[in-house]
């Protein structure tokens, strides 16, 4: 069996994965795939970069970054697709009935990260200023409650527990002007050098679309008990899986909208001065899309220019 | 009994350390009376109890059986009548000279003018006028007990408790140490217990002698030595001489023998 | 010795660190010194320059010395180098100044007292292996993501730096000085101000040396959320945009503050235990 | 002093602590000493029980001493904690040698070597206020997210201080052993082996126990990132789904197992340099 | 010259320290003749350059000018052929009294068993048979002075250089080891230079009394003492006591007077 080592922490962002673990996919590919957990998808694209893994799951977002610096890696999967991000607050501190509420108000947000960027394109959007400050990602929540911030704009995993513990004073403001690409992303080395091993890892992820479209309910039990296993009891994994599956639209492709977010994203980069590069087009974006794994695997789900 | 300044009675003195099976007795039962205005030496080996009953005296010790009475009044504790020079380190080494004399003097309430002009004055006595403003790290250890002295005497105490005051000395130094303490002594008058190792200078400075023998400590023999100051040592009268002797005689431990090997 | 008179005795002959002398922490000529720590940062820079010219890593992994050079210039030109630098050492400063205070506080307090020793000791010594960026998660809920947290952080590292110095300082106060003090007649509370605490003066300064280097060590723990400034958060953010080359300015930037701080307070620290010797 | 012996001089009196004993930290009667620990660890608690009872602060943001041993079972039960802390033990031994082992023997170098002194002191310096969670980013790129990125961030920290110890301790051996060992005819290398490092052992030997504490307080910025078990990964899981009862439950865990540790490394410690008393 | 073992010639050796205008002379240029087995003490005030003079015999400090030759050799650095006591803090506190020995007798190659017995009974020689398990700090000053002693004598030097040997001892263990040191230099024989403040000890123990004077440091008076050995410090031979009072009053220093206040 081939090995691959594969950053990846439960989520409930990724079924295919679940579904790929639970019913020895990747064994029955030929695969030896060794799963490392990562706290963020930040991380996990570090370690790719360096050379530490083979694959990474993460968001489009630290793909655009990574393509914005010239790294040497490729997109091989978009696995799903979320459309409910959003933003939160306590009424206690302010109604939030649309993005105008916002106005003059503190924000707090993971500088630096996809949240980032949605929430400055809400604020864009609705032509409102508003003081975002930084904050590490569960530390939103208390933040919250002590009222630091009026509104955040977490990562999904931490809806359910935000929406918990603020009980009846939980306000939330939704917005599918953004849509999340949970991403698989391979090193340069795993293109140019584990092709095989490749397919045959997408093989195993397309295969597990089917499952999840044949029974979700069983999917998302499975989740759950992926994560309940990480994060011990009593933590919410059921509620969180449950609220992100309404949003979420997973199965495995590659499709123009995931090259448009990401251009848009170095844009928005290279605005703010973080990056230094000029701003990438479609064309010269395109080639960290690596389609040809899935191409080779499943040639309906691939789209691209 | 309790008639002049600085009387001090030593009534049936024992003092142990420890408890139980560990008891040191580090000092026998003692009885000894120090008249107003002497000089007492005490010499004795080393762990004999010299200290433990300077210390007693002192105040920071408490005797296990007996009392001591300094003039009419029983020692608890101590007492800024009764001045203490220490064998080194007994300075304050984060004050100057002067400074070191003006804490002696603080609790007397005096002006600020009054109490810097006191302590200059302590200062001038020991001839460390010109070094007020001085660290005791600036100053030569036979300076430091100077100073020592000198804020001892600032007190204006009544009797002077001084334990191997110059055993860290040179033997020159201490010769100048020595005509210093008896002449200061002359202009304070107190009464004086000193402690030492050395016979000659027990000798030099003290009316009474008392040799204390070790394993529990107690006097063994006191001599009076009615010679007239200034002695020298250089040139011991002849019944000094005979005195020294038998003294030496008294404390010359036995010798070390070759271990058979 | 930091004071010296003319009355003081001819030098005696050193018996202490003679045949292995000091040159870097002691050095006699600081001409000579400076040469020296430029010739090995040149040395240090010269094996950088060639390990990443030699192209074994990329420049995203191992930047060039030149573009960490640019990295720098690029922060000081965007007005971030030295604002970011400041806010971190007034964070640093009051955190320590919180830490410091409190930690001579407490440690006089249960040097002296044996109530609150007894009360003190056993909880502050459980604390002493839980680290401040432990604490990090515990400081934010309790003192939300402002400054409150981030000195809390700093302060936390401080306080039981200072106070473990404090506290044992003044269990070897040597006790010559306390007769000597109480025969002087001396009252309880002048014994304390002037005699103990000064014996333990060499202590506490040490700590408090101490303190302030933890002070510096633990900015970057306080400051890796809610703060949008600082040299920690700066940091933070070059790791975000995989900015390998600000990261190393930044680091840089660390290491010569902390190091010109450490020097600065060292030779204040002597000054004010002066006769403690070197 | 560890070792006695009845040829041992009477012990003199004490001219040092006696009027401010140290109650704790060299306690005459263990039992007596035990007893107080409880006793301050429990005033703690109740102290602890008594504002979480009042209910000024929820739950989630200070829990009750209840839900936290509630949660240490949980963690008991679902076999994580011991497990959690002989994996972060064994990466903190690691690291621990690693830095320890080069510290010292970069310290020797240092201490006994000009040229050494020369090259490594100055970069050094500049090492010691970097902290190590500072060189996390840097430490995943070059070592990867396995254990060596631990191992390194860990063995970072020991490594410096351990080494700083050593180094001064060189620099403070007394000139009368060197003079005693060069009259007595020694060699170089016994010289160096038999006098210099055991002169300087008393600071190396605090410079390791220092190392081990910070080891151990390394830990948790070591397994910030890239772990899947261990102290400081659990801390991180908890805080991610915020589960402050489970924080609390590893934080006292992380205090009561590291004063164990420094009780221990401390006797050995003391054993080790036995002739330098306590 | 350079007949016999031991023959220590000190020619015109002078000693600064410093430089530029920085400079100490510790030592004016001193001539001396050490013949073999003979005993030779240095008295003097703090600071005369005793220290410094006998640290160029060991080798410890170079002469700034001038030389020393022992034996034909010039003194070139430390060698085991010189013996050397220290005033204290001498002993390796790490290895026991007979660890401490044996480091002396390391260099001469001997079988474990060889080694082990002869430290052994250079310590039963100082009498300490019985501790050579223990550590320096498990034992008295004198004890550890005696080891000292038992740790040079083991390499047999031919030249032994003691500087204020017993300068921390109490004058009654000083006693013992005066006898200790006179016994066991009749068996080794070497030859000794003495460094002492005290002139009693020096009157007691030497063949040769050099009295030095400070600034710059030079050697002012020499006596021989013919008298034969033991001598008693309690009762010295009438020669004796005058030389006594000749020195003491050489070294007596200027009395401190009280500053005009
Ligand atoms: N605090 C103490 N605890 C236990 N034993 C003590 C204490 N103080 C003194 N001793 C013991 O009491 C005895 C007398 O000690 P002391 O210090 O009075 O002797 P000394 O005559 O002053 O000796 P030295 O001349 O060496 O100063 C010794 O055996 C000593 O060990
Ligand atoms: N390494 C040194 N550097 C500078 N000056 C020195 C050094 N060693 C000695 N001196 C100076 O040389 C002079 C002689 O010192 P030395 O130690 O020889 O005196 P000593 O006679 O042994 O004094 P003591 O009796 O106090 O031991 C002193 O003035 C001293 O300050
Ligand atoms: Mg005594
Ligand atoms: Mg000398």
């Amino acid at each position: 069996a081939t090995a691959l080592t594969f950053a990846w922490t439960p989520n409930p962002q990724t079924p295919q994965v679940d579904v790929a673990i639970d019913r020895k996919l990747f064994e029955k590919a030929g695969l030896d795939v060794k799963l490392v957990t990562f706290p963020s998808g930040r991380e996990a694209f570090e370690a790719l970069l360096g050379g530490q893994v083979d694959l990474a799951f993460a968001t489009e977002f630290p793909a655009a970054t990574g393509a914005m610096r010239g790294q040497s890696f490729g997109v091989v999967a978009d696995l799903s697709r979320y459309r409910g991000s959003r933003l939160v607050a306590s009424s206690a501190a302010m109604p939030l009935a649309s993005a105008d509420d916002l106005a003059g108000r503190r924000i707090g947000v993971t500088l630096g990260t996809n949240m980032d960027y949605f929430t400055s394109l809400l604020l864009a959007d609705a032509k409102v200023k508003a003081d975002v400050v930084n904050a590490g990602p569960s530390d939103l929540l208390p933040a919250l409650v002590r009222g630091d911030i009026a509104a955040a704009a977490p990562f999904p995993t931490f809806y359910a527990a935000i929406k918990g513990t603020l009980g009846p004073k939980y306000e939330e403001l939704r917005s599918d002007r953004y849509v999340v690409h949970n991403l698989v992303m391979a090193s340069g080395a795993t293109l140019s050098g584990k092709g095989e091993a490749l397919r045959a890892f997408l093989g195993a992820l397309v295969d597990a679309d089917a499952a999840i479209a044949a029974d979700a309910p069983a999917v998302q039990a499975m989740v759950a008990g992926h994560m309940q296993s990480a994060m011990g009891q009593g933590a919410g994994a059921r509620d969180t899986v449950a609220d992100t599956f309404r949003d979420l639209d997973a199965h495995v492709e590659l499709k123009r909208s995931l090259l448009d977010l990401m251009v848009d994203e170095g844009g928005w980069l290279v605005g703010r001065k973080l990056v230094k590069a000029k701003p990438l087009t479609a064309a010269t974006m395109r080639p960290t899309l690596a389609d040809a794994p899935l191409r080779a695997v499943s040639p309906g789900s691939v789209d691209l220019p | 009994m309790t008639a002049a300044r600085g009387h001090v009675a030593i009534e049936g003195v024992e003092i142990r350390f420890g408890a139980g099976r560990r008891t040191t007795v580090a000092l026998a039962s003692t009885d000894m009376v120090l008249r107003p205005g002497t000089f007492t030496a005490l010499v004795g080996p080393s762990g004999c109890g010299k200290s433990t009953l300077l210390n007693a005296v002192g105040g920071f010790t408490a005797p296990t059986a007996g009392r001591i009475v300094i003039d009419g009044v029983e020692v608890a504790g101590p007492d800024p009548e009764v001045g203490v020079v220490f064998q080194a380190y007994g300075l304050f080494p984060w004050f100057t000279a002067l400074g070191n004399v003006k804490f002696a003097l603080k609790r007397l309430d005096l002006g600020r003018a009054e109490l810097d002009k006191r302590a200059l004055h302590c200062l001038a006595e020991v001839g460390l006028g010109g070094h007020a403003h001085h660290f005791p790290a600036q100053l030569s250890g036979g300076m430091r007990q100077r100073v020592a002295i000198a804020r001892t005497l600032a007190g204006e105490p009544k009797v002077l408790l001084m334990d191997e005051p110059f055993g860290a000395l040179d033997a020159q130094t201490r010769f100048s140490m020595h005509e210093l303490l008896l002449r200061v002594w002359g202009v304070h008058g107190a009464t004086v217990l000193f402690v030492t190792h050395d016979v000659d200078e027990a000798l030099l400075l003290a009316d009474t002698v008392h040799v204390m023998s070790a394993g529990p400590g107690r006097v063994i023999r006191s001599y009076t030595v009615d010679v007239p100051r200034p002695r020298s040592a250089a040139r011991f009268d002849a019944a000094l001489v005979d005195i020294r002797a038998e003294i030496l005689d008294l404390l010359r431990p036995p010798p070390i023998p070759a271990d058979a090997a | 010795m930091a004071v010296s008179g003319d009355a003081r005795p001819a030098p005696r002959p050193r018996t202490r660190g003679a045949v292995y002398p000091a040159l870097f922490r002691h050095a006699r000529a600081p001409a000579l010194a400076l040469g020296r720590v430029l010739l090995s940062l040149g040395i240090v820079g010269a094996v950088w320059a060639a390990v990443s010219a030699s192209g074994v890593f990329p420049d995203i992994i191992f930047p060039s010395p030149g573009s960490v050079w640019d990295a720098a210039r690029e922060l000081y030109d965007d007005r971030l180098l030295l604002p970011d630098l400041g806010i971190s050492m007034g964070r640093a400063a009051t955190g320590f100044a919180l830490g410091a205070g409190l930690g001579v506080g407490v440690g006089l307090l249960t040097g002296r007292t044996r109530v609150f020793r007894a009360l003190f000791n056993p909880f502050l010594t459980l604390l002493r292996p839980i680290p401040a960026i432990a604490l990090v998660p515990v400081a934010i809920v309790w003192f939300g993501i402002g400054e409150g947290s981030k000195y809390f952080v700093i302060a936390y590292t401080v306080f039981l730096t200072v106070w473990f110095n404090t506290h044992n300082g003044m269990q070897y106060v040597p006790e010559v000085y306390i007769r000597a003090s109480r025969s002087l007649g001396a009252s309880r509370t002048r014994e304390f101000c002037a005699v103990v605490v000064p014996a333990a003066a060499p202590h506490i300064v040490a700590g408090i040396r101490l303190g302030v280097a933890l002070a510096f060590l633990s900015l970057v723990a306080a400051e890796l959320t809610g703060a949008s400034s600082g040299l920690g958060y700066r940091l933070q953010e070059a790791r975000q945009y995989i900015r390998t080359d600000r990261m190393f300015a930044i680091l840089i930037e660390l290491g010569l503050v902390g190091a010109l701080i450490d020097l600065v307070v060292g030779a204040v620290a002597r000054r004010i235990v002066h006769w403690e010797g070197v």
